[in-house]
């Protein structure tokens, strides 16, 4: 009987928070919308799930050996951990609080400690450690996703780079939102917590995951779900704004057909990239390095066996373990927070101030040249959202003129818009990290 | 003004700049690319002649290999024959 | 000739001890076991060559630094080991020992000192610890078989996993005879021993080797091998017992052909497991989650990428580490012993015992319902062994009426055994670890 | 009686009682949720028109077996005839 | 002589003695081998007739994705044309 | 204005070495050379790409938190550093210097440091670390090469296994070059370092970064290279060789037709060579191990799911971080140097001493049979480099009769060499690590 009680009193049922149901649901929630609504559930699926199994109660998935070994301890055990930590008191919250803040070396010895007394990380920690504390997920995936990448539009029309640039307002003006609710005493975010949330902006999860690992990991949860959610909204959010910015004749600008590239341009460009980035940037060097890598495997045409597993097996083995990592941050205690909210608006903002940058960009160009060589629908592309934000450009612009194809003009501001967040990743890095 | 404030102001002045001059330089630095390879590599040779054979080859490349089409190759001309 | 003469001392043939040979020849065996009579190959090809791996003479694969620094260890050095173990002993089997029952920190400053004096963890040891001593090999695998198993006969007949529950028993009845066998004096088991040898009963590889690693890692070569080797010899031990207890006219039942189960069905099935995992036995999240996972992946429809890799690149890779990894524990002075006689004829016993429960259970079910719904034949599926039980089954049913197709009714027994034997590890890792 | 074997017998009855109440509480979840599904999705809409491209598409995407050889001679034979 | 240089004579000599060594007793092993593999499986049964279908599906196997069937069909239709 | 002066001077122009921009023009070279050259691209595109971004200044991608620390240190952290290590000085090239001789557990502490006060390893680093220093990467590319490797033409004629040993001269006579060099004054190598550089003769890409990466691992950036490099330029390096060592009649001999080898003789033989090298050279285990390994997948039939995966998806994905990590060691400092012109020269005087052993080899076997069963220009492709030295064979054979096809001839002797240099490696391992 003794058994049962014991069963019983270590049970989901018995220790199931509020939050952590809460939790649940909203794991629950972004399964549906991936699997129902079709929200880029190549990462939603993975990281609904690791929500909903970080939650599990008493599993303790999401936590290190040593917050595991804080939420069972004896008081003997508590002693030995504030020692380690320095601290006097023993209250689990301070304990907890006191590992948070710690360095490695501190952390290294809690970790010995806790392993001594049979507690273990539970699974989606080691995934996340392995998978993103290290870097090298989103750094794989951005390889993949240079391997899948065509410049070819891009390299056709050059120009298109600054409508990717100015979209990239839409991370730094939110990081200034950000500050300023920060100022207003509404939200209480870092400048670290502050350029996490503003990459946000940059439409590009793998980048998103990237700057927040780094600044901000506490956030990166909800850092990724805003960011993956609003790039499948972006058929939502950006017509209004591009409609309301442009005019019907504007819409109507029918572009010039793209030239033929060569493979040796083709192949060139990662090489130019990646030099401009080891002498201007050397911060962006891991983010864009491994993506021009990806890229150059793809175009070189030497190397397709390796380029395919870029593509297919290595990117696909990664993002499960990527999602699931993601998800162990979905935790009730690291989620339900003022500061998630705040990330929510700020994401949707930044989205939008990236689509209107690029359209205004793209108009500004149309002036300065004199000229309409540029719909200023393909602008709003320069977020990035690769291809979604393209296609809702072609989709603009055929409402206009059913024969005005846009999709590979917009791809052109689509990549620049992947290589202007990295860059803006770069700067964030150097200067807050 | 606050240092936070001041802080974010100067992330986003400054780093709009830089990631302006980032591509602006990569624009320029593109384009002398292609011209080069423009000049040195002009006929972009037409080989609209082999699509097929070619998809079909990047296709078994996949983890497969030339004997694939190969194999194909000989089925149908068995099953045909 | 000083070097001639120090390359035959050591060289296998010099150093060679008759456990060694045993155990090469055994890995032989599996191998052609494995090849010719084709048991369980994907495992037992890279864990019979595994074994062979782990006991060439001198090459201490399967062996960590430590323990190759013992092997090989000045006075000094093992004056210094002594040291850190807190022993007064230098003998090397002394040192040894103090060497498994020392803790993690303790085993940390061992590494450190067998690395400064040159002595490096073995191949295989390296794999052990990376794919299973972390979990992560047998999870991923069984995620794997999550995305390559379809519960469409279960939900169409959910009262079979009744016959999936019932085939657990050859678990705890196996528990009871390794604590019974030890309790009359003839073998030594501890109640994780017991715990970790029952759950051969099974009947499923990645349980089986997961919950080994957790209690009783000493015993997971044999425990292994004795799992597979047993899976692969169901079509002889399943038979004789399903024919003594069952009547031919039991064996003739026909069952009603199976509804159709919708997507939707498909989709919420591996969600609905996993949130009654995480309300009733979170420590069966681990395994059960990855399961759902997988099937999640597989039914979802909207990541038919990621499902595919992990039911082909991913699972084939985690097999190869995971049965190299596996072949590590069968070093001579681990398998050779009293102990895996016993595992190997308790393993038996739990097949034995978990196919006659699933009949009679079937049985029973017949009686409570007052009809002949259920074929008794299927019962014998529930000790999973995906999927040959199950053919087992449908051969016993051609054989009685050879118009009775059992196969898609035993898939629900069988796949319900599956998910039958990991709550039974959540149990045993609850209360025995 | 021993400590050792009251263990082990407590893990058994305690143990088979558990795996019993879990998969009983299945029995009835899985019912609850099919009758839910039948009830607001009654139609399993009949798609036996295209089962050939889909299974084709699917044998391959898996990394390929058996199947696809027979796909291969099937599509083969169709074509052929 | 110098330490350094007879070591490398040593390892010279000593090296290349036992790499002979090594692959001579290997030329031994293998051909009892295959006397006794060629004595108890004497006739290597002609299984010209099905090579076709076994190499496409270790081909097949090697990866493949939706393409191939496309390939595969594109083929089909090409050559029965 | 401050933050565009920071940035300017953390920016590659402001800091870029001499070395690091004439390391990037050399991986830009390599990338030519692997790109339009077609010289053994697999590999050479990954380690050119990842020596550029090696060399990238500031961003430290290929350095260690510590290396990275020393770099960016305080006047306080150095001292801490110093402290560390037990040195006086505080000067960072002695403190570098003093971490490089330093044993694991000090380098643990002063990780741990460098951790604490906020350095990271290098990307390139942590790939290096997990990848090469771990040594499963070679040895994972080993198996894969096993699993792709048909020992059907050396089964049919063993003899040729003679070819393959002789060829294996160039590895031991390269060590006394270098050894010869150091006694001369013109290098500075150790036996070690000789040791492998003599490897590059077996001309076996994983089998020589794999002894480097045990023997000498500061040198195995250009060893790699050269391995590489010379292995791709085989068709020149060794037909003039082989048409001085041969008389035109030589060249036209013709040999008499394979027979055919047995589906059973195939699976034995990687046993065969297992248990040989289980008895005679431990230390050869693991390279000659995984090799076996994957050509029993391979050949058995019944895993063939698992070779598959060894063939295709799982060597392309460790080649590509093999290559970045190989890549990681061709930073300036450790390749700009004497040593690797050296490495250079003797590297090609190996591939040139092997091949013509290798035909005078084949001459001495025909001299000894006292007849022309073998013609000598199958002896060079002894060397391995497979399969581009047996094509040389067939391509030399052509010429002389263009009815003699040697391809299937050379096989023999060409996978000979891949066992030859395995087991010369495992010498070297036992004898100078
Ligand atoms: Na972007
Ligand atoms: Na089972
Ligand atoms: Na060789």
């Amino acid at each position: 009987m003794d058994k049962v009680l014991e069963l019983w009193q270590a049970s989901g049922i018995y220790n199931i928070s509020f939050g952590q149901f809460v939790m649940i649901v909203i794991g629950l929630l972004l399964l549906f919308l991936a699997i129902r609504k079709n929200f880029e559930p190549l990462l939603l699926v993975p990281i609904g799930f690791g929500g909903i199994l970080a939650n599990i109660p008493e599993a303790g998935l999401a936590f290190s050996a040593v917050e595991n070994a804080i939420h069972f301890a004896s008081p003997e055990l508590m002693a030995q951990f504030a020692n380690i930590f320095g601290i006097t008191s023993t209250d689990p919250h301070d304990v907890l609080h006191a590992y948070h803040v710690s360095n490695p070396s501190t952390h290294a010895a809690a970790s010995l400690l806790a392993n001594d007394s049979g507690y273990n990380n539970g699974m989606l920690y080691n995934f996340y450690s392995v998978a993103i504390a290290s870097g090298v997920a989103p750094l794989v995936i951005f390889m993949g996703v240079g391997a899948m990448t065509d410049f070819g539009p891009l390299l056709a029309n050059p120009k298109t780079l600054f409508l990717g640039a100015a979209a990239q307002f839409g991370i730094f003006a939110t990081v200034l939102g950000a500050v300023g609710l920060t100022q207003l005493g509404i939200m209480d975010f870092s400048i670290q917590d502050a350029a996490a949330i503003g990459i946000i902006g940059g439409a590009d999860g793998p980048t998103a995951i990237y700057v927040a690992s780094l600044l901000s990991p506490q956030l990166l949860g909800a850092i990724a779900v805003a960011a993956y959610s609003y790039m499948a909204l972006v058929p939502l959010i950006q017509p209004p704004i591009m409609r309301a910015l442009t005019t019907e004749s504007e819409r109507q600008i029918k572009m010039v057909q793209l030239r033929h590239i060569s493979k040796t341009e083709k192949i060139l460009f990662p090489i130019c990239l990646l030099v401009l980035v080891a002498l201007l940037l050397p911060d962006a060097a891991p983010l864009l390095g491994m993506f021009c890598f990806g890229n150059l495997m793809r175009e070189c045409g030497v190397v397709d066996r390796l380029s395919d597993t870029a593509q297919n097996a290595l990117i696909n083995i990664v993002t499960i373990f990527l999602g699931l990592s993601v998800g162990s941050k979905l935790s009730a205690d690291k989620f339900l927070d003022l500061q998630t909210l705040g990330i929510l608006v700020l994401g949707i903002v930044a989205f939008g101030i990236g689509t209107a940058c690029g359209v205004i960009m793209a108009k500004i160009m149309n002036k300065m040249a004199g000229g309409n060589a540029i719909n200023p629908l393909i602008g709003s592309a320069g977020v990035s959202a690769v291809p979604m934000a393209a296609r809702v450009s072609n989709k603009l612009g055929l409402e206009a003129n059913s024969q005005n194809f846009l999709l590979m003009h917009a791809m052109g501001p689509n990549v620049a818009g992947v290589i202007g967040s990295a860059v803006a990743a770069g700067v964030m890095i150097k200067f807050v990290s | 003004m606050n240092n936070l404030l001041s802080e974010g102001l100067g992330l986003m002045v400054f780093g709009m700049g830089f990631v302006f001059l980032f591509l602006t330089l990569l624009v320029f630095v593109t384009g002398f690319m292609s011209k080069l390879v423009m000049k040195y590599e002009p006929a972009p040779k037409p080989k609209a002649a082999k699509p097929l054979p070619n998809s079909a080859g990047k296709a078994v490349a996949q983890g497969g290999n030339d004997e694939l089409v190969a194999v194909i190759t000989a089925a149908v001309h068995k099953y045909r024959s």
